[in-house]
């Protein structure tokens, strides 16, 4: 058994307004940074993982996202296994 | 009398308010405990408002996997009615009982305050005493409240006259935005396809005294006890 | 064994391996000047341990020693035939009806706040519903009083809308409503902000229960979440000494967690009310330090602690750390060891934790071990109560009394009917629903009179009565003349309570003020104080409690001072509840009270003429009394539709408030008045935006004014008619020869609108994201 | 000049109470998860960000969460460029 560091980025689905992503565009350029555009928000999430492998861990980690970290009808997410 | 279990979460913070209404309009009313798994014969089940689990991750995305949901389930699939109020409507979506999902305010910010609905649909248990079209002013309150709902659903719910509550301007000058959370369709509220299970963003039970100002609220507990009392007699 | 105990020794206790030799600079780092750190040696009879020492700088620090202040609080009026609990406890209780009681209590978190808005206003909210539910109460409502600078820079717009966020997050998630407040903005608040909280709770008389331990041998428990290092005291020295890679990993900043609170609040009320526990008291400043040493004193028995006990939220914490830290939603029980048992299921149906770190003991001693070495063991009541205790001096500043002398205003800058308008769109005038639409007001369904009123009303379900509850502090008042300016503080809120129809009952108050060792700054505080507890005992409002703080210190010296008054009232039949705005077209306008136009200390000057100076008008107690019986009289005949105070911005404030309705009529009322006959030998401006007190605007229908006028007469109070309310969307005034005339939308547009315009800056929050 | 897509992952500093990791820890462990640990919550952020090249974007996109989208008192964040 191995402990694995998982990073999950949970991001509003495409298309889905997203009105904090808008605000904080909004609030960069007002603070000059005109180069900062497309903005979107979501969640961060880490957790450790004991598993018997890296794939295992990274299945693992699927199953959490899909039955809880990400709302299947609004959001879509990423998921990395630290590599150590 | 009908019998209403209203279920109490940890961080419910609308289920007295809830049991009082309930019981306002004639209810045997009582709680039940998220770990319970029976509803102890319920009529009539109320999601009450608050932030259960403390609304993290998502409102209502912990709550939907409490073992007391599994009987709302099957209380909800023969038929029973289920009314979930704000935090109640959230856990509703969050369990698919209800399609879409409430999500942060447009505004970003929490929104409290009186807003005026129409109510679209009166065939559910809870809005039966209303005439179709009337409108409420009921009270708001919270910070996820944005209803979302891929394209084709929406499609869907209108279609099907499943909107039963639609935030509305008030009269000329009002100082109301027809809109508080930049809802999808300035939709407060829907219900399954059934009708059975209804979720509504604002607070009827907040609404249903006239000491409080407003009143527009007790229809939704006046109509599920008539409601249960037919369907009583016609079993009969 | 004891390597630092001399001759003499009184207590024994040895240092931990490794921890910090205390020397002269430790013990300056501690704050603990040679006069204190002299009493420690002689009480101890050695030289204390370096945890020793931290539990002394944190019991003896301003904050929980009031070692400036003890003496001036000892002269507040404190008893009353209302009064169950006052001062000494963790909240004051006062009595009601029906065998119900009321417990109050305001706080502040200022500098927290001043690091991290947000965090640092949530956690203030978070200690003083502790504070109220400790007592056995359940809290129905929360208010809030708030100070920034002006809303022109960024830094102030973000600790306005951190705040704002954090006071409402918080209290939305526990379910407890505001229902009131206050907000102000003044230059002498930038760098300092003011956050003070106060929490209103209910009980049965019975239930009420207080934080002393008792009975040798009883065990003492920790309830709640884990503890961490969050906000260790001094953290930021013995860290490097303790460690010096864990300085990362020691932050200071307390973060809340509501969600754990509200399982905290319905836990600790069942215990209470169940009889299972002795005692119980929140670990708040100075955690579970103070919490058990208050505790052990107020019982006068001694405890002992096992740090290694205390579930920790990470590893390796000394014994020093545990004691001080102040992570939030903790609470300290006290209970027979016969109860632990069923104390942790009712926790665990809660989803708590409640573990056991303790026993009370028979020898007056507070004794902490760890892992059994005894580090820390110190006469109990004499921690406690031996504090050095300071007078110091107090003068008043010389620009203070140039400030008051001085006589010319300068020019206006716009004329008497722009002031309106100017006076409406200025922030800590115009409406703060911008704040209030953030706040929870409407949970528990019993909101009878929402923020927006002059002073909040709930009701009891199942009870005839009703409470009301306000805050308020005129703190340019304070600044200009202290004593009139204490005795203004306490005048408005009663003035609040009684527009409502309820009767004032008591007070909590929040006194924030500069550093005390400043003769002009004790100064303030002494005077202020004074004027208090004057109109404390001219209104039979005892002071059941309440917080000082002090060092707050803005970059330009010391912050505006600001004795925040918190009150709460009765009203004997809820139904009888008066509103603050006017109500119906031909309803017959009064104004009650005399103005003698003096516009010393008013917005008029301040914001038109800016210009804050001269002399104020003199609270008139008296007057103020008489007004408070006509209004409570008058509500409860009835006779009333509306009433509403004049306060900042004087009489064409408050007339234009009245007219202008609550934050969400639909429609628009007006008003056509003729003030000639009121104060004819006062010149127009004074008797537009002259700031007397003792005085309100009062409706009633044409058929109660004449027993309205009979009332007034018979309480002494001067009642003018100055004609009706109307349809027609304008607010005319006649003053003699001059006609002004306002449209009411446009007034209500200016005056919802002042805050929201200021705050759309998108740089309000860096935290938009967040 | 070049748009570079920047991913921030905002995390609460170590040490400070995270309540939101804490709840959703527990409810991973109730939904039978007990492999997962150490669960922190914080927020990711997408943004284009238009520069000469890719560490003139990383320094910008530095400047805006030190100054906007991090709570220095707070949070700590980590940043990555997507290479393409
Ligand atoms: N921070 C706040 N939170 C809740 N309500 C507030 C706050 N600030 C002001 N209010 C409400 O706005 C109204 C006006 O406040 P204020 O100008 O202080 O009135 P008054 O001068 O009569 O005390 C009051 O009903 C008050 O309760
Ligand atoms: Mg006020």
């Amino acid at each position: 058994m191995m402990t694995y560091r998982v990073h999950v980025r949970v991001m509003p689905r495409a298309g889905l307004l997203d009105p904090q992503g808008q605000a904080v565009e909004h609030a960069l350029t007002a603070l000059g940074f005109e180069e900062a555009g497309a903005v979107r928000v979501g969640r961060a999430i880490e957790l450790d993982v004991e598993a018997g492998s890296r794939d295992e861990a990274e299945t693992r980690a699927r199953q959490m996202c899909d039955k809880l970290l990400a709302n299947p009808v609004t959001e879509d997410y990423l998921l990395e296994v630290e590599t150590d | 009398m009908p019998s209403v279990a209203v279920v109490r979460f940890p961080g419910s913070n609308c289920d007295w308010d809830s049991l009082r209404a309930a019981e306002a309009a004639g209810a045997d009313a009582y709680f039940v405990w998220h770990r319970d798994t029976d509803l102890r014969g319920a009529d009539i089940v109320l999601l009450p408002g608050g932030f259960s689990y403390g609304d993290y991750l998502r409102s209502g995305a912990i709550a939907r996997f409490s073992p007391i949901m599994q009987a709302v389930q099957r209380h909800a699939g023969a038929g029973g009615p289920v009314l979930g109020i704000c935090n109640g409507f959230q856990i509703l979506c969050e369990a698919h009982l209800l399609p879409g999902a409430l999500l942060r305010n447009a505004g970003l910010t929490f929104v409290s305050k009186p807003v005026d609905v129409t109510v679209e649909r009166t065939e559910t248990p809870f809005t039966g005493d209303y005439e179709l079209g009337a409108r409420l002013r009921l009270p708001v309150a919270h910070g996820e409240g944005r209803f979302v709902a891929p394209a084709d659903t929406l499609r869907m719910l209108e279609a099907e006259g499943r909107v039963v509550l639609r935030y509305v301007a008030a009269t000329e000058g009002s100082p109301f935005q027809p809109n508080p959370n930049g809802s999808a369709n300035h939709i407060a509220g829907i219900c399954n396809a059934a009708g059975n299970v209804v979720g509504i963003m604002p607070h009827p039970e907040r609404a249903a005294d006239r000491l409080l100002g407003l009143t527009g609220g007790s229809g939704f507990f006046t109509s599920m006890i008539s409601v249960t009392q037919n369907s009583a007699k016609s079993r009969i | 064994m004891t390597g630092s105990s001399v001759a003499g020794a009184v207590t024994e206790a040895s240092p931990l391996p490794g921890e910090p030799q205390v020397t002269p600079e430790i013990i300056r780092e501690h704050n603990l000047n040679d006069q204190e750190y002299g009493r420690i040696v002689e009480m101890l009879g050695r030289t204390p341990t370096f945890t020793e020492l931290g539990v002394f700088s944190a019991l003896w620090s301003e904050h929980c020693s009031y070692k400036h202040s003890k003496p001036v609080l000892k002269t507040f009026p404190t008893t009353g035939p209302q009064v169950i609990q006052g001062p000494g406890e963790n909240a004051g209780v006062l009595r009601l009806p029906e065998g119900w009681a009321v417990a109050f209590k305001i706080e502040s978190h200022n500098h927290p706040s001043a690091v991290e808005p947000y965090q640092g206003a949530a956690t203030g909210v978070g200690g003083i519903l502790r504070d109220v539910f400790t007592m056995g109460a359940r809290p129905v409502a929360l208010l809030n009083s708030l100070r920034f600078g002006p809303l022109d820079y960024p830094r102030n717009r973000y600790l306005f809308a951190g705040v704002v966020r954090g006071v409402g997050d918080y209290g939305n998630c526990v379910g407890v409503p505001t229902l009131g407040g206050e907000v102000n903005f003044a230059p002498g608040y930038t760098g300092n902000p003011l956050v003070n909280a106060m929490c209103v709770g209910l009980l049965r008389e019975r239930d009420l229960i207080r934080a002393a331990a008792h009975g040798v041998g009883n065990v003492l428990l920790a309830v709640g979440a884990r503890t961490g290092r969050d906000g260790i005291h001094g953290a930021s020295f013995a860290s490097e000494e303790l460690s010096e890679k864990s300085e990362a990993r020691r932050p200071q900043v307390q973060v809340g967690d509501p969600f754990t609170e509200k399982l905290l609040l319905e836990a600790s009320l069942e215990l209470i009310t169940s009889g299972l526990i002795v005692a119980i008291q929140d670990m708040g400043a100075a955690g579970l330090t103070s919490s058990s040493a208050e505790m052990a004193a107020r019982g006068g028995v001694g405890v002992e602690i096992d740090t290694a006990l205390v579930p920790a939220r990470e590893e390796g914490m000394t014994p020093y750390e545990i004691l001080l830290s102040e992570s939030q939603e903790r609470m300290l029980v006290v209970a027979k060891p016969s109860r632990v048992a069923e104390i942790q299921s009712v926790c665990a149906k809660w989803e708590l934790n409640a573990t056991p770190i303790g026993r009370v003991t028979d020898d007056g001693i507070f004794r902490v071990r760890h892992h059994g070495q005894t580090v820390v063991a110190i006469p109990g009541q004499r921690l406690v109560e031996d504090c050095p205790v300071y007078y110091p001096e107090a003068r008043e500043g010389d620009e203070a009394r140039a400030r008051r002398d001085a006589v010319d205003p300068g020019m206006p800058v716009v004329d008497l009917e722009g002031a309106l308008e100017m006076l409406l769109d200025t922030p800590s005038i115009a409406s703060k629903r911008w704040v209030f639409e953030q706040y929870d007001s409407t949970v528990q369904a019993s909101t009878v009179l929402p923020p927006g009123s002059d002073a909040g009303v709930l009701r009891v379900p199942g009870a005839e009565f009703g409470l009301a509850m306000t805050v308020d502090c005129n703190s340019r008042l304070i600044a200009l003349d202290p004593y009139e300016g204490g005795k203004a503080a306490v005048a408005e809120a009663a003035r609040n309570i009684a527009c409502t129809g309820a009767v004032p009952l008591g007070i909590t108050d929040c006194l924030n003020f500069g550093n005390p060792e400043k003769p002009e700054v004790f100064f303030q505080f002494r005077e202020a104080c004074r004027g208090i507890a004057d109109a404390c005992r001219a209104f039979g409002t005892p002071v059941t409690g309440g917080n000082v703080s002090f060092y707050n210190e803005s970059p330009t010296g010391a912050i505006d001072p600001t004795p925040t008054i918190g009150m709460v009232g009765l009203l004997p039949r809820v139904e009888n509840r008066v509103p603050s705005y006017f109500d119906s077209p031909r309803d017959e306008v009064f104004i009650v009270g005399a103005t003698s136009g003096i516009l010393g200390g008013s917005a008029y000057w301040a914001e038109v003429c800016d210009f804050v100076g001269g002399h104020q008008p003199a609270v008139d107690l008296e007057a103020e009394v008489q007004l408070q019986h006509f209004l409570t009289s008058a509500a409860e005949r009835r006779l009333l539709r509306s009433a509403h105070d004049c306060s900042e911005g004087g009489l064409a404030v408050a007339l234009a408030e009245a007219v202008m309705g609550g934050p969400y009529v639909v429609g628009t009322l007006g008003a056509s008045l003729d003030l000639t006959g009121y104060a004819p030998d006062v010149p127009t401006e004074g008797v537009l935006y002259g700031e007397d007190g003792a005085r309100a605007v009062v409706t009633c229908s044409a058929a109660s004014a004449r027993h309205l006028i009979a009332l007034a007469n018979e309480n002494q109070v001067a009642v003018f008619h100055a004609g009706r309310v109307e349809s027609a969307g304008t607010l005319e005034l006649q003053v003699g020869s001059d006609l002004f005339s306002w449209n009411t939308e446009a007034l209500r547009r200016i005056y919802l609108e002042a805050i929201p315009r200021r705050m759309q800056h998108p740089d309000v929050d860096r935290a938009v994201g967040e």
